[in-house]
């Protein structure tokens, strides 16, 4: 389908090699995942998908948007764009790197120390030290400035963390995780945290999956008893913690969306592909369902594209805020479309790629709307901010 | 509409047993069993409870009771998930022979079922009635009898039943024939469909020159083309009863976790939005529990065939659509846990996805109901 | 349709002869009032309406549900459910004397004083005084309780009100009006209120009609500026106003449901009898919607007949309690659904006579959903008392 | 997709002309009025806004911009249900000639239209494109040139327009033949339809015997058929931006009321429900004004006609859900007050309910949509 973006010819030279350079490499061993991985599909063959981190670090396809001083590629916006696309478009498997080349690269690169540079950039970039996020807890769901995971400092300036977060994804596959933790004790909220950097393998971390729906374990429990953080490996300054972690959680938005919707697309086909071969392709009400939702698949392309247009723009923007809400709701439909092509075969646990796929869509896309903010604090954000409506009162005092 | 005294009785007593022995903890251990079911907890259903002669009339053996008080039992049963052969053997098979068999197989084995000597099933089609699940089996006279031939793709429970009913077209007939079978006889076979939802097992029959007796076929031929239209009704009926249970569960269970649990300083159950999607959820089941107990009722007098039809049909559209949007706001409105393995709305949820095309999606149902309405 | 109640012999007896009566009645000039009136359809012909409420009373139609003793019929529940069917079945007009019959007269009956109820139930039962309901306020909107309007007592003991009611459906059409107002000043919500009644022809009371969105002026403001209500047309104590006007509403609960799910039937026939004229019955998503609202209609009746067999219950029933969010939002999706059926003729202001009701259906029933009760407050109703969830917090002051 | 400085004064310029010209009390008036607009406002839009000329090429005395601005003032037209024939001329009539004319028709009349002199119309069909508005007229050659005899159900604006153009069938041709006349020609009657929505106003067309000259017929018959489509989505795509106008309008208003109403001692705004259902028609006319605003940017470029139609369709489903759940939630949210005829949201509800079968409902629209990607 034609696009609508004005194309330069360096944009055009820059697409021709990243699609040259996935079609000469995401072969051979590599067939085995492409399309795959990505949140639903994360335990799709981690070995595999860990040497394809290192494969496309060789070739300069890490960290395509960190600064060149930073060891990066230092790529436009444009040309992120295209690469995101074109690796999506070509299936490329989902980025294990992803945490650590999108959330703590760039925190890094803004608040890191240069010693903390010096020892984490090069292993992101190398595609050798995984790293992911601990953030929520337990009792905490959507209040996310609620941790109750306490930290202090050693006579010898280490830090001990104790505590507990929950809905790490790719905790038993990674290296490193990043923790906001209270130091000053009795404070609340937002104010008197520490934002720490973690080795998992030690012996004051522990992991346990925590086993989903359709019987995966994608996210994880990360139990922290005494586990310590090198005095150096504290991001800002104690206190600040809040700061950096939403400052982190910012450049999560947009970027990667474009390369999002060629898997939406890449998905929808799959779905028209199940709908022609379950013979279903004359049921009115399918057909209905189907157009909506390739409208909405191309509403959300061309609102990623005003996202990626208005970047330069002062805060929140109308299009950015209800981008979470949009696309999670959009894939859970999408989901249940599935599901309803199919049919009765939906029901049955199935070996055919195409049906298996379908039906992890189904099931994972029920967390979509969950996860990275609720669909019910999407819709507070988009009230209070966007639409200046009045935030919730505090009850008074029982 | 008023539920009588041993209607109040019959549901309490439902409540309290299943709450016992169809706990969360009891449905996930009958999942893992090969068979899908706890046999000691079936068993005391068949002897103990006599639930499966409820709704057969006294004369052979059951209690003369009938769809008002079994979509009572049924929506227990749903809220519960009960894992047990109970559906199959009542709401398809005894439904089928007191509708479309003639007097003397009733009389055979209506009785065996009543006091729960027999267990049996039926096939469970995927379109409003029996006929596209007649169409893939074809039935043939024989020198000794019948051969049947063909598949059909979905039996309940059919690895533990003792008698399998089903329909298959004889050519140059206009309704199906309802053959009576041991589900070991030689030429069928069954093979066990792996499903999402483990607390409803299913098997795929084939059919390879599959030889019965004469006296297999059992339909009483000028009942058929009414009795198989009043039997699928019924079973779209007692399928939405089930149905309803779900969904009553699965608001239950989110008004009882929102309650307790802490957000911003205070239960997520005082939030506002909360509140109006639980009433919203309220609203939905209360308005299909009136068409299930409506339906019901029309059903237990001498309502002719397609109000029948067209009621039980209605019925089955507002509990498919209640369970699959109170499955879905479960999930929702339970947060992080909500799709996780270890909390019950993925159960719930996994059911309320099989059973949208048990006799017919929503959407077929309707496109009926508006054929009977604009025709 | 066959229907799951059982009869009884003496039921039906009384079935026939309401038939028969409607049938030698409701003819002649009273063609033209045929299944007209009632909410959306209140200016319909009100001088023949009148008269109409007259004919009935000479037929012993009226007030049907009122004890023997106070001059009604006193017919058991099941006969009124008979009466009600019949009576819309036929086509009977909206009720003009309805909330006198089964508002104010039943309040008149529980807590009035013996000169009260000879004074006013005759009137009600012959059909020559009408009443209206004064409750909504401006300000108060959905918040019922926070009444602004205020009166006094005269020395002669007679009552002054001064302040202003809203939509006040049929004032223009009635004589007299209930009202609550504050007797006690500074008394806040539900203390503090008086319950009067008033004769609406009178200099102290002035009645604005408020128009439509389709033109029609079936509400009204009513302004009282010093109106009198005699010292003995206060029902209850002063200060009981609150618990006389809820009482009042708890009458207005169930009995006609009956009645109302025959006018939506016969609603429901008109849309199918639209739909084949307009060609459009093969559409396959219109035939989606009509089915799914009979299937909506059957549940509506049999909801009804659930509320009536548990009338004897104490408390507010589930299924009582949400009948009028289900209703209302199933009839305002009806009114969407005429139009859609009708398609481009829907649009065009039409002297036809099913088009025009069917237009009318379609703008009126916006207000169903807010007048009685809005959406969001049979929500919130349901939600507290229905599913037992915490009241909304107040908030802490400011 | 990102909005020039260009774009950005004529969609302010816009907004604030309008603001002033067409507040409620303006259209209030105009709808009173007999032709439905005010002609001063018109015709200060044709000379000194220069509007009409905004997508006509430069060559022919346009302004020589295109969809992407035209979305922008239509959009703002939306806003302020802008009474006026500007639609009509612009989106319908220029638009056709632009899309299906020869040369010698677009040179003669496209420059009437791009400074003002000529308001135009055509029909507004209540299918996706024109071929059933062609289907009800038929042309037949005579000596003297053509003869039409048929009807057309609506033509907006048609009592004030100086050109009509219109389809017409020819027997044995696969395409339509376009008709440039002028609306007082012997034997066309003129019949206005009092509609509810008085913002927008149309005739019925019937054509007795109405002989025009050879040279009435414009079409440039090597462009039709793929200049038909392309004009029938750019008229959706326009309709798609007024449409989107509305449901922000409808939002707009709405934030404003609940943000000031007080109830329970509180605004109403402030109410998490009232807050989150404001939120979700944020979310629906975002997303719908992201697939207005990429849809004008592919019309801009050279993209095929089919990628174009699905774009348009898109964009004109995604507004007309919205623009009715907005303009539903508007009345909804207003309470007492929404449905009064002194308050707006009723305006903008008839504008949803009459709007929703021009080119097409959303159904329609969706399953032409879903026919391109099936077959």
């Amino acid at each position: 389908m034609t696009e609508a973006r004005p194309a330069l010819p360096e944009d055009e030279l820059f697409r021709a090699e990243i699609v040259a350079w996935l079609d000469a490499h995401l072969c051979g061993d590599y067939e085995a995942v492409r399309h795959r991985g990505g949140p639903g599909d994360e335990e799709a063959d981690p070995v595999l998908r860990r040497r394809w981190e290192q494969e496309l670090a060789r070739g300069g396809w890490t960290c395509v948007g960190w600064p060149k001083a930073e060891g990066g590629r230092g790529l436009s916006i444009a040309q992120q764009v295209i690469f995101h696309e074109e690796y999506a478009r070509a299936g490329g498997p989902g980025r294990m790197g992803h945490i650590g080349e999108t959330l703590l690269g760039p925190s890094l690169i803004a608040w890191g120390t240069p010693e903390q540079k010096a020892r984490f950039l090069p292993g992101i970039r190398a595609g050798t030290e995984f790293w992911c996020q601990g953030y929520s807890e337990p009792n905490a769901g959507s209040d996310l400035a609620n941790v109750q995971t306490r930290c202090w400092q050693e006579a010898d300036g280490s830090w001990r963390v104790q505590g507990q977060k929950i809905w790490t994804s790719l905790a038993h596959e990674s290296d490193w995780i990043f923790v906001v933790a209270r130091c000053v004790p009795g404070s609340k909220g937002s104010k008197g945290l520490a934002f720490l950097l973690l080795p998992l393998r030690q012996p004051g971390i522990s992991i346990r999956p925590i086993r989903q729906m359709a019987g995966g374990n994608e996210f994880n429990e990360v139990f922290f008893d005494g586990a310590v953080a090198e005095a150096g490996h504290i991001v800002g300054a104690p206190g600040e913690g809040w700061k950096i972690a939403m400052g982190l959680l910012e450049f999560e938005r947009g970027l990667s969306t474009l390369g999002q919707q060629m898997h939406f697309l890449h998905e929808f086909e799959l779905v028209l592909d199940a709908m022609r071969r379950s013979g279903r392709t004359h049921d009115a009400q399918l057909r209905q369902r189907v157009a909506q939702a390739w409208c909405g698949l191309r509403a959300m392309r061309y609102n990623a594209l005003r996202v990626l247009a208005d970047r330069a723009d002062a805060g929140l923007r109308r299009e950015a805020l209800i981008y979470k809400h949009y696309w999670s709701n959009w894939h859970r439909e999408l989901g249940k479309l599935a599901m309803d092509v199919l049919g009765p075969e939906a029901d049955v646990v199935s070996d055919d790629p195409l049906i298996r796929r379908l039906q992890q869509l189904f099931f994972f896309s029920r967390a979509d709307t969950i996860y990275a903010g609720t669909n019910e604090i999407q819709l507070n954000l988009i009230a209070e901010r966007g639409l200046g409506l009045p935030r919730e009162p505090r009850p008074a005092a029982a | 509409m008023h539920a009588s005294e041993d209607q109040i009785l019959i549901r309490d007593a439902a409540e309290s047993f299943l709450g016992d022995v169809s706990s969360s903890a009891a449905v996930r251990a009958a999942m893992a069993r090969p068979e899908g079911h706890d046999p000691e907890v079936w068993a005391r259903i068949r002897s103990e409870l006599g639930w499966c002669g409820l709704a057969i009339p006294e004369a052979l053996g059951g209690l003369g009771l009938g769809a008002p008080e079994l979509v009572l039992l049924l929506e227990q049963a749903g809220r519960h998930l009960l894992c047990a052969p109970f559906v199959s053997t009542v709401c398809l098979a005894a439904n089928l022979l007191q509708q479309v068999a003639d007097e003397s197989a009733q009389a055979r084995l209506l009785p065996l079922i009543a006091d729960g000597r027999l267990q049996a099933t039926a096939a469970m089609p995927a379109t409003p009635d029996w006929a596209s699940s007649a169409a893939s089996l074809r039935a043939m006279r024989t020198a000794s009898g019948w051969q049947l031939d063909g598949e059909i793709a979905r039996i309940p429970d059919a690895g533990t039943a003792g008698l399998l009913l089903v329909l298959a077209r004889v050519d140059g007939a206009a309704q199906p024939a309802l053959f009576a079978l041991d589900p070991s006889t030689h030429g069928l076979q069954l093979e066990a469909l792996p499903t999402w939802d483990a607390t409803r097992r299913f098997h795929r029959a084939t059919f390879t020159a599959v030889a019965l007796t004469t006296d297999a076929r059992i339909d009483a031929p000028a009942r058929s083309a009414d009795g198989l239209k009043r039997a699928a009704a019924l079973a779209q009926l007692y399928l939405a009863a089930e149905a309803l249970g779900c969904a009553q569960q699965c608001l239950d269970l989110t008004v009882a976790y929102v309650a307790t649990r802490q957000q911003f300083g205070r239960p997520v159950g005082s939030f506002q939005a909360v509140k109006h999607r639980c009433a919203e959820m309220m609203i939905r089941i209360e308005s299909a529990r009136s068409g299930v107990v409506g339906a019901a009722q029309l059903a237990a007098t001498a309502a002719d065939t397609t109000s029948l039809a067209m009621d039980c049909a209605m019925a089955r559209v507002l509990t498919l659509d209640t369970q699959f949007y109170c499955a879905q706001e479960a999930i929702q409105l339970h947060g992080g846990v909500g799709f996780t393995w270890e909390y019950d709305p993925q159960l719930y949820f996994k059911r309320a996805q099989a059973g949208s095309h048990w006799f017919g999606t929503a959407d077929a149902l309707r496109a009926e109901i508006s054929e009977a309405l604009l025709s």
